[in-house]
């Protein structure tokens, strides 16, 4: 290690306040932003609202959990439209439907999940044995599931007819909305695989210094596969989901994830060098730009204006988590 | 007689060309420390990181308990029983203690993919306990101090005792280079402990450190393991001779020339960097060449590439030509006309992919420029006229620089600086660093030919023989501070002097 | 996306191997996609002969002038190593401002518009040069910034209500081949000469293979960066005024839908994604495939749904064939 | 991947329309032989229902007209691809082709018109408001353009809508994308008959986009917004009006508040049968996709003189709008037959769904 690069001031003790700190600003933030819109005008700081934003939030909570850990290890994943495009053609038309003579039921739900998965193993494995960056490969992976959710997709969308799973994307129990409560599940199996588990661990790992975890001979590869392939799972799980809640299976119905997801991810804290941040950071972020959309619809702002908002919040979080790194021999591309 | 745990056999490696071990053998005995002293680029890095499995010999044989090994990578060699302390960047500052400290080999600690906290933290604790550290396994490493991390990657070192019935032989690489007073304190007292329950290789650049704590010490020269000492009957003053190796070839016996002009080039006045050097003052004349001596880590360096723009200073002033200057940023320094030949040649000296032409003319394009444009046919006759002053071995000017040899590389860099019609100072940082010895002479003779130009030559090298080689005056450089000064004008000094400066 | 910089103790790659390697990524980086853009070519001629048609040749040319236009600001940020999701984006903004504009200013519009679309690509450069963020996150949130900020601007199409001749030339052919390919490819050589005969090109090569040499040789790394998004800025406001000409009006979304295909057109070309490597004769070909497969595949009555696939294999294909690996051994 | 731009409404079958005064029976030359004519129908995608029935009206003329050449042309949200498709097929034959154009947008109907003026092909436009670009103005290849009043559209819906209202409380507005014409005409309707209604109140109105995703959670955020205060939901389009129903059915209003789109979708219309939703209207695409054929046909076969020859109301109308109502719906659920067309088709019925008011 030479002097000339970006270690910490040798013999001085690491600086972690700012991290630690940070780490609880997100969290200020949303509150903030609620305290906000609760005086702004009346009816915003009312369960009923705090039930709309959950169901709103539900969604992007699941697709913002398998997001996490490829950011985590350092990665990134902008194939989640695609995928959930496939999924939701997927789904729609093994569940009982005007097109298909199928009726899987909730096994259409796995289905479409496992196509999902299938999508995001292949990302992986293309990145780590082609060795191609991933978000090149992702790119491409979104692009080719796009067309592929336009050919399942024919000449008119497939309309879900199973009322039961049709009532599971509506549907409240004791009040709280479904799709809320699956999304809270995988938020907590999310921060579980996370802090309990091999794979969270090391992707935390491999996040922290792959050189480091492929020296000590661990099999990181196979962790960067799984982290891809757990993404694609819950990209395909959102799109069925998103599916059975509108009532049909439609090639455009992840438009715009993407980009709202990473934000998301990352106005949380969680940093796209990998190895800072978490599933619950994540869930932090989702809900803070719920309750900003919700909010803006309150105040009548057109969704226009969100996407602005939206692209000056990830850059504003990146560039509070990453000032402190700047130094005049750091190489970002 | 003991038998050893560890011997190692005519063991041979060589980067691109260049030997880095050279037929090395020595032993280590059952709960024996061994230090492992020499000149910075000796191989003792190189040797421990095959040991470790991070590196592969090319030949030679490694023993461990009568059974020839070659361990593939670090967890292979662990699985013989051979652990290695890395410096402390290398654990990982966004996990718990306890993960870095058995991170690979949880085992129990982890059933069927799912982690047991308690029954981890226990086991690092464990091994956090054999060493008598205060560090909970449950702490995030990114808050310990250099030092506690440094316990941390002993602790995981050791950790591999539970997995081989023997002791453990644990390779210590440079663990205190990093590191205050304190912290050497620490992990030197760790050796000493550890000489209870495991064998030791022990490396470091400081004599002192070394006889402290070994119980032989084996001195390397050129990738061998030239002698092997016993602490009881050898001081500083012996293993400082025996480092220095064979005498040297004639041609680097050169009285220094102290016939350069009055005028002085740079002068910098109390220059200081948090961490890293402080109150450096010196002169460099017109035509004189100043080499700074040191150990790595001890500021030299990074004073230099402070001069050159790419590090910040805090304090003291920059003068060149009589004028302050401020350097912001490489770009800087070479407008002011200083060139800076960088040691980590493949990452900041060349680029690799454009040919021999594009990387000699990188620096001074606008010198070759009719209107906007890069006149090439001027730029192909200078290169050209370069390539055979500095006698450059290339296939065609064109030929992509990372195809060269190590030495011509090096020239290619050296032309670069030299193209530049005003260039003033020039500063080499290691310049034979990974250079053959034939390489090494033509350099040094091409380096004393152009100071004497009228050029301005600051030198730092952590080698002796370097220093001595090219220098008029010679600064020596001691943990931050200038701790030697042999300017031309005084008798020329002995290379026992300056070593002893230097560690 | 942080490169890692090597110790200088680890092994190089013997060399013999490293060049035989180079050497086979040279020749498919050199040859593959020209080979591509022809068999596309031959298989589409062969089902639709009319395909290959001078006048077909022609519109074909027309279309790709705009993803030309793109790739090519896109080449030069992509060769420092980085990228830059914001362009279709910004040259969408700038199709609404030209509408609005032209009325009222006439030709001094189109200038004040590009001089606008470059700075907001030298700010985007600045953000990432100077505050060290890497580009693709700058740019992915400039991406949502400028549409926003187009759709505010303008929710609705804006025909342009007078002084269209001031754009409408480009659609004109004055030399047997469409203005607006004229113009685009001029701007491609343009710039070709640039990276080939001016020092800034050398430094831009050299940031995208070595940044640290480059900036130990003296290279303002920072301001060529810049310099370099600001050119896609100005590109992608070219880009802007050429779908004005063709649309004869501007709208928020009007060139989304390029952002891909325009990246896609680098690659495929065959420059390589983690910089330094490739160049604008290889965007060229890579605009021309991407053109044939958009309208060559809908020609021959293939399913629309395949061009997306296309686009998808072929980028993940072109990046695995041509990123030079002994450069970072850590992918991200 | 830009979002879809829907299709907004037209007119139905079922009215008779005031038929023009005829075409001067005199045939002129015929231009093509039949074996030569070729069809293409310029549309975004097949992926939605209005666009596929598109295509399946205009393959059900070429099928009754007997001509083999049909090609269809999908752009897929990409206006810059529709032209350059259109150039591109013109490269061949084109005198003896005939364009039937859905555009993507409004802007692409001067490029393509020009494409016909250039190469002597035969384009019949629909939809797109393009102020200051007509067919008689000496675009001789225009044959007609056929549009729909968005605005009719809107006031038609809307005042279903506070009718079903009992004339009082508040309603929301879903809007399509405001960059296109018909989402602003068909808002520009609510708004007139909101004047009209002093009773009712717009509450709030956000564009969704023509998107079933997107109207559900801003219908959802309206609800608690608003809660009782909402009596009546309007959307731009069906798709949207169909999200809305989606956050009414979660919180068991559905049916209970009144909800209209436009389009006449199959599930809308569904909707509208069971009461779930009060109106939409139906666009008859069939109608649409095929008549643009017909008009080519006729001129290219001399059935009809040079559109050139036309007066100006047979060159730009509008078509005639009706409303789908719960007592109307079921007929509208039934696959239509070429038969239900063929009165349409003949070329001296050319005009009969004109409203013939002038533009």
């Amino acid at each position: 290690m030479t002097p000339g690069n970006h270690q910490g001031p040798v013999g001085s003790r690491p600086a972690v306040t700012g991290p630690e700190l940070r780490s609880w600003a997100p969290l200020l933030a949303l509150i903030v932003l609620c305290l906000g819109f609760g005086f702004a005008g009346p009816g915003f700081a009312t369960l009923e609202n705090l039930w709309t934003v959950a169901d709103r939030s539900a969604i992007p909570l699941i697709l913002a959990v398998g997001t996490t850990f490829v950011i985590l290890q350092g990665s990134i994943d902008l194939s989640i439209e695609g995928v959930m495009a496939v999924s939701s053609l997927t789904f729609a038309m093994s569940v009982l439907n005007d097109r298909t003579g199928l009726d899987l039921g909730v096994f259409g739900l796995v289905l479409a999940t496992f196509a999902g998965a299938g999508l995001g193993l292949l990302s992986g494995l293309v990145t780590t044995y082609l060795r191609v960056p991933s978000f090149m490969v992702t790119l491409g992976v979104w692009s080719a599931s796009t067309g592929i959710a336009m050919l399942l997709s024919g000449d008119q969308p497939p309309l879900i007819k199973d009322p039961m799973l049709h009532a599971l994307g509506l549907g409240r129990s004791f009040a709280v909305p479904n799709l809320f409560l699956v999304a809270v599940t995988v938020v907590l199996l999310g921060y579980a695989l996370q802090s309990y588990t091999r794979f969270g661990r090391y992707s935390m790992v491999i996040g922290g210094g792959e050189d480091r975890a492929r020296l000590l001979g661990l099999p990181v590869d196979r962790y960067k596969v799984l982290a891809f392939t757990f993404a694609g799972l819950l990209s395909g799980l959102g799109g069925a989901l998103e599916s059975a809640r509108i009532g049909l299976g439609h090639a455009d119905i992840g438009v715009g994830q993407t980009f709202a997801t990473i934000t998301a991810v990352v106005i949380a804290g969680t940093s796209l060098g990998g190895g800072r941040g978490g599933v619950l950071q994540s869930a932090v972020g989702t809900l803070t730009l719920a309750v900003l959309t919700d909010g803006m619809i309150f105040a009548g702002i057109s969704p226009y204006a969100q996407k602005a908002v939206q692209g000056a919040l990830i850059l504003l979080a990146v560039l509070v988590t990453t000032w402190p790194l700047r130094s005049r021999l750091r190489i970002v591309k | 007689m003991i038998e050893p745990v560890l011997r190692v056999e005519k063991l041979s490696k060589s980067f691109a060309g260049v030997r880095a071990l050279d037929d090395v053998s020595f032993d280590v005995r059952p709960r024996e420390v061994l230090g492992l002293v020499g000149e910075n680029g000796a191989g003792k890095s190189t040797l421990l990181k095959v040991l470790a499995g991070v590196l592969h010999a090319d030949r030679g044989r490694i023993i461990v308990r009568g059974t020839p090994v070659s361990p593939a990578n670090v967890a292979a060699a662990a699985a013989f029983g051979i652990g290695i302390v890395f410096q402390e960047q290398a654990v990982l500052p966004n996990v718990t203690v306890a993960e870095n400290i058995l991170l690979g080999h949880e085992h129990r600690a982890v059933r069927a993919g799912f982690y047991d906290w308690r029954t981890l933290y226990a086991r690092a604790a464990a091994q956090l306990d054999k060493l008598g550290a205060g560090i909970s396994p449950s702490t995030l490493t990114a808050t310990l101090s250099f030092a506690e991390r440094q316990l941390v990657e002993i602790a995981r070192a050791l950790s591999l005792e539970e997995r081989t019935r023997h002791e453990p032989i644990i390779l210590f690489d440079e663990p205190t280079s990093m590191l205050d007073a304190n912290g050497i304190e620490t992990v030197l007292r760790q050796i000493e402990r550890l000489r209870q329950r495991a064998s030791v290789v022990f490396v470091s650049h400081r004599l002192d450190e070394v006889l402290r704590v070994s119980d032989r010490i084996c001195i390397m020269v050129n990738g061998r393991c030239v002698a092997t000492r016993d602490r009881a009957v050898c001081n500083i003053a012996d293993l400082q001779r025996l480092m220095l190796g064979r005498e040297l070839d004639a041609k680097y016996q050169r009285q220094p020339l102290s016939t350069h002009g009055p005028k002085v080039r740079l002068s910098v006045r109390a220059l200081g960097r948090r961490n890293s050097y402080h109150g450096v003052s010196f002169e460099l004349h017109a035509g004189e060449v100043l080499g700074i001596a040191e150990s790595a880590g001890s500021g030299g360096k990074t004073l230099c590439r402070t001069l050159f723009g790419a590090e910040r200073a805090d304090t003291g002033e920059i003068v060149l030509d009589g004028r302050p200057v401020r350097v912001r940023e490489p770009a800087d320094a070479v407008r002011l006309g200083v060139g800076y030949v960088p040691a980590e040649r493949r990452l900041e000296g060349i680029v690799g992919g454009l040919g021999v032409r594009e990387n000699m003319t990188l620096a001074h394009l606008d010198e070759l420029r009719r209107g906007p444009f890069i006149d090439l046919a001027k730029e192909r006759q200078v290169v050209k006229s370069w390539i055979e002053r500095l006698r450059i071995r290339t296939p065609t000017a064109d030929a992509p620089a990372h195809d060269l040899s190590g030495g011509n590389q090096q020239k290619v860099v050296l032309a670069k600086w030299l193209i530049g019609q005003k260039l003033k100072v020039l500063i080499l940082d290691h310049p034979s660093r990974g250079l053959d010895v034939g390489a090494k002479a033509e350099l040094f003779a091409l380096i004393r030919e152009f100071a004497r130009a009228g050029l301005g030559v600051l030198l730092v090298a952590d080698t002796v023989e370097e220093v001595m080689a090219l220098s008029d005056s010679i600064i020596v450089m001691k943990d931050g501070v200038v701790s030697g000064r042999f300017p031309a004008s005084a008798a020329k000094p002995s290379r026992l002097q300056i070593l002893e400066r230097m560690v | 996306m942080e490169a890692t910089p090597q110790a200088d103790e680890s092994p190089p790659i013997p060399r013999e191997d490293r060049e035989v390697r180079s050497r086979g990524a040279r020749v498919t980086r050199r040859f593959a996609p020209l080979a591509v853009l022809i068999a596309l070519l031959s298989a589409v001629g062969a089902i639709e002969p009319s395909f290959l048609s001078r006048y077909a040749l022609n519109v074909l040319a027309d279309e790709s002038s705009v993803i030309l236009i793109l790739a090519t600001g896109q080449t030069v940020v992509i060769l420092l190593g980085g990228i830059d999701l914001s362009m279709a984006a910004v040259a969408s903004l700038a199709s609404v401002l030209i509408a609005l504009a032209l009325p009222a200013t006439g030709p001094g519009g189109l200038v004040g518009v590009l001089a606008l679309t470059t700075l907001i690509g030298g700010v985007q450069g600045l953000i990432h040069a100077r505050a060290q963020v890497p580009s693709f996150i700058v740019t992915l949130a400039g991406l949502g910034v400028w549409s926003g900020l187009a759709l505010t601007v303008a929710p609705t199409t804006i025909p342009v209500a007078a002084g269209y001749s001031a754009v409408g030339w480009l659609e004109h052919n004055s030399v047997g081949v469409p203005n607006s390919f004229c113009v685009a490819l001029a701007a491609l050589v343009g710039l070709a000469v640039t990276l080939r005969r001016l020092p800034l090109g050398r430094y831009i090569y050299a940031i995208g293979m070595a940044e640290r040499a480059a900036l130990f040789s003296g290279i303002r790394v920072g301001r060529v960066k810049i310099l370099g998004f600001a050119l896609a800025g100005l590109f992608s406001g070219l880009a802007g005024i050429a779908m004005v000409a063709r649309n004869s009006s501007g709208s928020p979304t009007i060139a989304d839908s390029l952002l891909l295909p325009s990246i896609a057109a680098v690659v495929i070309g065959g420059t390589s994604i983690t910089g330094g490597v490739g160049g604008l004769g290889r965007t060229l070909i890579g605009a021309l495939t991407i053109t044939v497969l958009r309208v060559g595949f809908a020609t021959i009555g293939l399913d629309p749904a395949y061009e997306p696939i296309a686009y998808g294999v072929l980028v993940m294909a072109a990046v695995a064939l041509t990123i030079d690996r002994s450069k970072a051994q850590i992918v991200k | 991947m830009t979002r879809a731009m829907s299709c907004p409404a037209a007119m139905t079958a079922c009215v008779a329309g005031i038929v023009i005064a005829a075409t001067p029976a005199v045939a002129a030359e015929p231009i093509c032989d039949k074996s030569e004519i070729r069809l293409v129908n310029s549309m975004r995608e097949i992926a939605q229902p209005y666009h596929a029935n598109l295509d399946k009206g205009g393959r059900l003329f070429a099928a009754w007209a007997g001509l083999k050449n049909y090609v269809l042309q999908l752009n897929q949200g990409d206006s810059d691809k529709q032209i350059s498709l259109m150039r591109l097929l013109v490269a061949t034959n084109p005198r003896c082709t005939v364009f039937n154009v859905e555009p993507n947008a409004d802007l692409v109907v001067k490029p393509m018109v020009d494409a016909a003026n250039r190469s002597g092909a035969w384009i019949v436009t629909h939809w797109a408001h393009n102020e200051g670009l007509h067919p008689f103005d000496g675009n001789d290849h225009w044959i007609a353009h056929i549009a729909v009043d968005s605005l009719e559209a809107g006031v038609a819906i809307s005042t279903r809508l506070v009718d079903a209202m009992g004339r009082t409380g508040g309603v929301v507005a879903l809007q399509g994308r405001l960059d296109t014409n018909p989402a602003r005409k068909r808002f520009a309707g609510l708004q007139q008959v909101l004047q009209h209604t002093p009773g009712v109140t717009l509450l709030d109105q956000q564009t969704a986009n023509w998107d079933r995703t997107a109207a559900f959670p801003i219908m959802q955020t309206w609800l608690t917004k608003y809660g009782g205060r909402i009596k009546g939901v309007w959307a731009a389009n069906d798709d949207m009006a169909l999200g809305a129903l989606e956050a009414l059915r979660a919180v068991g209003l559905a049916g209970k508040i009144p909800v209209v789109g436009v389009d006449g979708i199959p599930e809308a219309i569904a909707a509208v049968e069971k009461g779930e939703m009060v109106a939409t209207v139906s666009s008859d695409a069939y109608y649409q996709g095929s008549i643009g054929l017909a008009m080519g046909t006729c001129v290219l076969t001399g059935q009809v003189p040079l559109p050139a020859s036309w007066p100006k109301e047979k060159r730009e109308f509008y078509l005639k709008l009706a409303v789908i109502t719960r007592d109307n719906a079921a007929q509208y659920l039934r696959e239509p037959q070429a038969s239900d067309y063929v009165a349409d088709w003949q070329c001296d019925k050319l005009w009969s769904r004109s409203t013939g008011k002038a533009f």
